[in-house]
């Protein structure tokens, strides 16, 4: 049943940010709960940490009173809030490894994630908008199925399959990348995008697929929607009609699906940061579950899942923001 | 049409001959349109009615050239002359929204629900009229005046979502007038809205119908709303043109079986109680392989031999400028046709 | 008209129409003519009538004939099939692999990173510890399609219950269900898998568990949404009308419906298992050495990138066509099975 | 007489109903406010009897229909069949009643599990009670015939191997297979071609005949409700407007609405199309209905009492009820 409502801009206002509130509670109980089961988990580990600090030839006592010390003797609730009353303020602790503050260590690799990872999301899309496009024009045309079969084939090529193949063909053969390697991006912008290139298309890649996917398929469904047989009748031409009516109706789903795969990358670049050597997030964490660091992995897995969460939420109310049917759904 | 086109002082706005439409399908070929000829004087109304399956939404895309490039046409549709099917689609689109509207069944999906109402409104007086946007929005809040959109200034920033179904379709109906077209098609214009907002929307077209000195394809399944508001009338089934003519001697005295048919079953508002209906038996012909001959034959009481020869035959009613393509026509008093002349009530 | 004879009332004694019907070979007549008035005859019912041209013989004689169009042929899906055949003989070869003639994956059998040769086992070259690649690469198969397997097949049963359950049901269960998915969801799954291997020593029933908890959340989503499209329709209010109880509706009127969907979605996730196995071995934190995996393999080559690529590109391979296979499995699958992509 | 409601004046003695429904009204939370989908409305239906209901969309018809089987929520009032107080069944009785109440549903298809071949279809509310296989078959032989549907050849059909019409049938076989005394039929033949139409009504009549079936049908068509009804109930918005023996309905409507739902009805009979002028307006939204009389917005008839005063059930001198202050035929 479709009609029109009424409302006051007052109580729509009202409404909208009720919504807005209450998607923002539910992403900070998601974030709560996250960090639960990550200590959760540590508690089921073999071995604490204090046996991990006190090397291998420390006796139960000593093990036993360094936990007592660091409170890890406590029950997994208590040890959560305790966790958690620091996380708020802002500490997620120290490594009892490397005796650096976990905050720190995060904020000195952030950077090279999130390039890396916004990198190879823009890379992904520039290759998957054009191909859905022109996909989508002639749909079962046989551009549509080479581009398909073109996105199938990228599909296929996971990070650990791209990353030393691309190596060897672009950097050891052709010696157009270097091989491993980080350059900040304060040393000059183009020897850091130099050494972020290989490492973003790795991850890039298996991106697209999705990408193009959606995309397609949206504007393959929004193409045969009446309101663009109606643009046409009034004399629209279709390449107006395609970008004018119907990219931007196809467009919500992949933006959904795009800001859920940078919050994603930001975890996931884990791969090409052990491949290339480069100081990222993914590379912190992997060392810290080498070494049992637990304090760090915490602390990086609650932040990245944090990340995750809040840009899934931004994503969804950005949804509301743009298209104007949630928007009139939400604030009846 | 040929026979009637004969006998007309001036050309007609629109002439249809011989068009065929056929939709390549994995499962065969669907012929949508088979040998339709029908056409439309200047400033008249012309309605088509059928069932689902008769290929009149299919007739309406063939006229524009709104289709898959997958689908094949042959025959004429003359448009004030020209030959729409041979014109390549870059004149086309000149010709569509300028000189060619078209209105669709639903107007909740026939606007586009992300699109403010001012720039579906104004966009084709700007590409047509090359108007300024100023130009195109003063018109624009003239036309949701003439259309009868309450406070039209408010509405242009709306979207679609926000208004109710009567209230689109009017809107939809000011998209097709924006540029003062010649032929209106209307697919099933009034479909998908209730019965006093359906009569709203028809009224309103016949009134800007005669002010604007527009021709009328109306498309309808509903019999009613052809009856009231055309000045001809083409029946469709499966593919085809089973009758045309005056559409006040076609619900007179309908020719083709089919006509008749269809007429009988209608349940109307002055039937009495429990009154049993006519109904038509079987169900529609396959539309990749349709029979030959008549193709509601294997649905028809009175059939011969001559029913199942290929091709349609036609048929004219002297003095009715009526034609059908049926072997056995019905005898001109037949059924309850000629009660139907009762209004509904006493008034 | 299944009233009987005696339907329009004049049908029955209506006299044959027929006879008027001009005797002019009906196509002969040029489009526009008429025939002429000698023609008319008075029909019974008081109409007159007269033939006119007819504007639709078949063939030439109107002037305009059908068209003639081609059917469309349905497209043979060659991928599709070289696909199934690959993924056929990868099953094949693994479920073989104790009893094919091949040398112990474990034992060097030659010099470390041999050139592939005429022998079966030096068939793909040795690596670098001397060890048969071909046998590597055929045992390697067998944990990671195994592992994928299970956990899709386990994965796929408990997250279409919950998924079901969340969607029927509604309410609080759902809200749980749903709050529960988005936690697992919030975990970046490789920083997940690397926590649960590095914490519970990886082993097969540990990497099992990983994989199955990161994709019951994508089944529980498609499940749900299936089970909310479905018990919308009017088919589950008829089953309601007849007296079926919530849960018999909903195992046994929505499940069915809702089951192609899901199952549509398993080749696809299956791939995404073994993708993320491979990543797993490939930092290290895969199955134990000896046991070979393709992503371990890649691993171990990686090092002698430059003058033995063929260490990493033979596993390259491998992983890619079984990847690539079990995504055009897929694709056909969701576009034959899953309804709501036809909708 | 009931103050809430429209009005009772129209129900007849209680020894005579099968169905009686008093001051019912079904309100939805959305989240847009509560939608008054019917308020307040009361009408019977005597043993082998058609109750036609006819309005347009939102005026709570199908909602009033799917009440009076229990398939939708019901906030207020009372519904009994026969002896029974539906709302009050507990399960068990319930199981009973719905053998005894079944329903035809708009979209035939729809209505159908897509996975299920007819001969399963037809026969499925005898599962419930527990019948064997030999006589599923035996009935699912006999409820296809009595509908004309040929079992050898449709009996392994799956509903998307049906026509509409077809499919109607066999919706109709499967609510015949139980038995039911009450037949509700929800826009049962809105989506089918004229044709098809046609037979599906005469099929209902026959079967009413034949089962002994009273019959509560429900459609937007006043021509099909005028065939097939012994009463005629039309509803605006949630109340009863008029209810009345389909002749006085029909040719001395009391009720303005009613005049001008006929005369929208376009016809092939009356010069122009149309038997009367145009309603303006549109319909107001249920969230927010108009004070006293509901359809005073868009009648031209409306005085001030309109607004305030809401206008209750009574007899016309031409037999039929209605609820307007100021009718078009003299209340009795």
């Amino acid at each position: 049943m479709q009609r029109h409502v009424a409302t006051s801009p007052d109580l729509r206002e009202f409404r909208m940010s009720l919504f807005v509130l209450s998607r923002f509670l539910r992403a900070a109980l998601v974030v709560l709960a996250v960090t639960l089961l990550v200590v959760l988990l540590m508690s089921l580990s073999p071995g604490s940490v204090a046996a991990v600090i006190l090397g291998e030839q420390a006796t139960p006592e000593a093990i036993a009173e360094l936990e007592r010390e660091m409170g890890l003797d406590r029950p997994v609730i208590v040890q959560w809030f305790s966790w958690l009353g620091d996380a708020v303020t802002g500490d997620l602790g120290t490594s009892p490894i490397t005796f650096q503050e976990v905050s720190t260590a995060i904020g000195e690799r952030l950077p090279v994630t999130i390039e890396i990872a916004v990198l190879a999301l823009l890379m992904s899309l520039a290759m998957a908008i054009p191909l859905a496009t022109i996909a989508a024009r002639r749909p079962n045309s046989a551009t549509d199925r080479g581009i398909n079969g073109l996105t199938s084939v990228l599909l296929s090529i996971p990070a650990f399959v791209a990353a030393p193949v691309f190596v060897y063909f672009l950097a050891v053969q052709a010696d157009l990348f270097p091989v491993t390697g980080w350059v900040p991006i304060e040393d000059g912008l183009l020897d850091n995008l130099h050494t972020a290139f290989l490492p973003a298309l790795c991850v890039a890649l298996i991106e697209v697929a999705g990408f193009q996917r959606i995309l397609r398929a949206d504007l393959g469904t929004t193409l045969r929607e009446d309101y663009v047989e109606a643009a046409r009748a009034k004399g629209m031409s279709a390449r107006y009609v395609l970008w004018r009516h119907a990219f931007r109706p196809s467009s919500f789903s992949l933006l959904t699906v795009a800001g859920i795969s940078l919050g994603r990358l930001i975890g996931g670049t884990v791969i090409v940061e052990a491949f290339f050597s480069l100081p990222g997030l993914g590379q912190l964490v992997a060392v810290a579950i080498g070494s049992r660091d637990i304090i760090t992995v915490q602390g990086v897995v609650a932040f990245v899942a944090a990340v995750y969460v809040v840009l899934n939420t931004l994503v969804d109310l950005g949804y509301g923001f743009l298209d104007p049917r949630v928007r009139t759904a939400v604030a009846r | 049409m040929t026979a009637a086109t004969a006998a007309q002082p001036t050309s007609p706005l629109l002439e249809i001959e011989h068009l065929h439409t056929y939709i390549p399908t994995v499962g065969g070929v669907v012929k949508a349109v088979d040998d339709v000829s029908v056409s439309l004087p200047r400033g008249q109304a012309l309605g088509v009615v059928g069932e689902s399956g008769s290929g009149k939404s299919v007739l309406a895309r063939s006229i524009m050239g709104l289709l898959p490039p997958k689908v094949v046409r042959s025959g004429s549709v003359r448009f004030d002359g020209a030959d729409l099917l041979t014109r390549p689609t870059k004149e086309l689109e000149g010709l569509w929204g300028r000189r060619i509207a078209m209105i669709f069944q639903d107007p909740s999906r026939s606007l586009n629900p992300v699109v403010k109402v001012e720039r579906q409104l104004t966009e084709g007086m700007r590409k047509h009229l090359g108007v300024s946007r100023s130009e195109a929005r003063t018109r624009a809040v003239r036309l949701l005046n003439e259309v009868g959109v309450p406070d039209p200034e408010r509405r242009l920033g709306n979207y679609p979502g926000q208004m109710s179904g009567g209230m689109r379709q009017r809107v939809m109906i000011a998209v097709a007038l924006s540029c003062e077209p010649d032929l209106l098609i209307a697919d099933e214009p009034t479909t998908a809205l209730d019965v006093t907002i359906q009569r709203q929307i028809l009224d309103l077209l016949e009134r800007l119908r005669r002010t604007h000195g527009m021709s009328l394809l109306l498309i309808s399944h509903d019999l009613g709303v052809v009856a009231g508001r055309t000045d001809r009338v083409a029946v469709m089934y499966a593919g085809q043109v089973v009758e045309s003519g005056a559409t006040q001697a076609v619900f007179a005295r309908p020719q083709h079986r089919y006509t008749e048919r269809l007429l009988q079953a209608t349940p109307s508002v002055t039937l009495p109680r429990h009154s049993r209906l006519e109904v038509i038996s079987g169900g529609l012909p396959s539309p990749i392989d349709p029979p030959q001959g008549c193709r509601f034959a294997p649905r028809c009481a009175h059939t011969s031999q001559a029913c199942t020869e290929p091709g349609q035959r036609w048929y004219e009613l002297v003095g009715d400028d009526h034609l059908h393509a049926c072997e056995h026509p019905a005898p001109a008093v037949s059924g309850r046709v000629p009660n139907r002349g009762v209004s509904v009530v006493g008034r | 008209m299944s009233a009987g004879p005696v339907s329009t009332g004049k049908a029955a004694g209506e006299p044959e129409n027929s006879e008027p019907r001009s005797t002019v070979p009906a196509g002969a007549a040029p489009a526009s003519a008429r025939v002429s008035d000698a023609d008319q005859a008075r029909v019974a019912g008081g109409s007159l009538a007269q033939q006119v041209a007819a504007p639709s013989l078949a063939g030439g004689m109107s002037g305009v004939a059908s068209p003639v169009v081609p059917p469309l042929r349905k497209r043979r899906n060659v991928l599709l099939w070289l696909s199934l055949g690959w993924m056929a003989l990868v099953v094949l070869l693994a479920a073989l692999a104790p009893v094919l003639p091949l040398a112990d994956y474990s034992a060097p059998i030659g010099f470390p990173r041999a050139d592939p040769s005429g022998e079966l086992d030096q068939w793909l070259g040795l690596d670098n510890q001397g060890r048969s690649v071909l046998s590597r690469l055929i045992h390697g198969a067998q944990v990671s399609l195994l592992l994928g397997l299970l956990a899709g097949v386990i994965a796929t049963t408990i997250g279409t219950v919950l998924g079901l359950v969340a969607g029927y049901f509604r309410g609080r269960v759902e809200t749980a269900i749903m709050f529960l998915t988005d936690v697992l969801l919030a975990f970046p799954p490789l920083v997940l898998l690397l926590a649960i291997s590095s914490i519970l020593r990886p082993s097969f029933n540990t990497l099992l568990l990983g994989l199955t908890v990161l994709v019951i959340p994508s089944f529980v989503r498609i499940s749900r949404a299936q089970t909310l499209n479905w018990a919308a329709r009017d088919f589950v209010l008829a089953a309601r009308n007849m007296g079926f109880g919530r849960v018999r509706i909903a195992f046994r009127e929505v499940l069915p419906n809702v089951v192609p969907s899901v199952l549509a979605l398993l080749p696809t996730i299956v791939a995404a298992l073994i993708v993320a196995e491979g990543s797993l071995s490939f930092l290290g934190l895969g199955l134990p050495a000896p046991t070979p995996s393709w992503g371990g393999m890649i691993s171990d080559g990686k090092d002698f990138l430059r003058l033995d690529p063929q260490l990493i590109l033979i596993p390259a391979v491998a992983i890619f066509l079984t990847i690539f296979a079990l995504n055009q499995i897929g694709d056909y699958a969701r576009s034959r099975f899953d309804r709501t992509v036809q909708d | 007489m009931s103050l809430a409601g429209s009005g009772t004046a129209h129900l007849r003695p209680q020894d005579q109903r099968l169905l009686s429904v008093e001051d019912l009204h079904v309100r939805f939370k959305t989240a847009g406010g509560v939608v008054q989908a019917v308020s307040g409305i009361s009408f019977d239906v005597v043993r082998g009897e058609t109750l036609g209901v006819v309005g347009e969309s939102g005026c709570g018809k199908s909602t009033a229909g799917r009440a009076v089987l229990r398939l939708g929520e019901v906030s207020d009032g009372n519904i009994r069949f026969g002896d029974t107080d539906v709302l009050a069944a507990d399960r068990k009785q319930m199981i009973g009643l719905r053998s005894r109440m079944q329903m035809i549903f708009q979209d035939p298809v729809a209505s159908l599990n897509p996975r299920r071949p007819v001969r399963q279809l037809v026969v499925e509310g005898l599962t419930v009670t527990g019948a064997s296989a030999d006589e599923r078959a035996t009935r699912a032989r006999k409820v296809m015939d009595s509908v004309g549907l040929d079992y050898d050849r449709f009996a392994d059909r799956l509903p998307r191997q049906l026509s509409g019409g077809q499919a109607q049938r066999v919706a109709i076989a499967r609510a015949l297979a139980v038995g039911p005394d009450l037949l509700v039929c929800d826009e049962a033949v809105s989506a089918l071609d004229v044709s098809v139409q046609a037979q599906v009504i005469n099929l209902i009549e026959e079967l009413k005949a034949e089962f002994d079936l009273t019959v509560v049908f429900i459609a937007h068509d006043l021509g099909v409700v005028k065939t097939i009804s012994d009463r005629v109930m039309v509803m605006y918005l949630g109340k009863v407007a008029e209810v009345g023996e389909p002749e006085a309905l029909y040719e001395t409507p009391a009720h303005p609405y009613t005049r001008a739902l006929l005369d929208s009805v376009p016809t092939p009979e009356v010069e122009g199309g149309f038997a009367g002028p145009a309603l303006a307006g549109d319909i107001p939204s249920p969230l927010s209905p108009p004070s006293g009389c509901r359809f005073r917005t868009r009648c031209p008839l409306a005085q001030d009492k309109c607004a305030q005063e809401e206008p209750q059930l009574r007899q016309a001198t031409t037999g039929q009820y209605f609820a307007c202050h100021f009718p078009l035929v003299p209340a009795a």
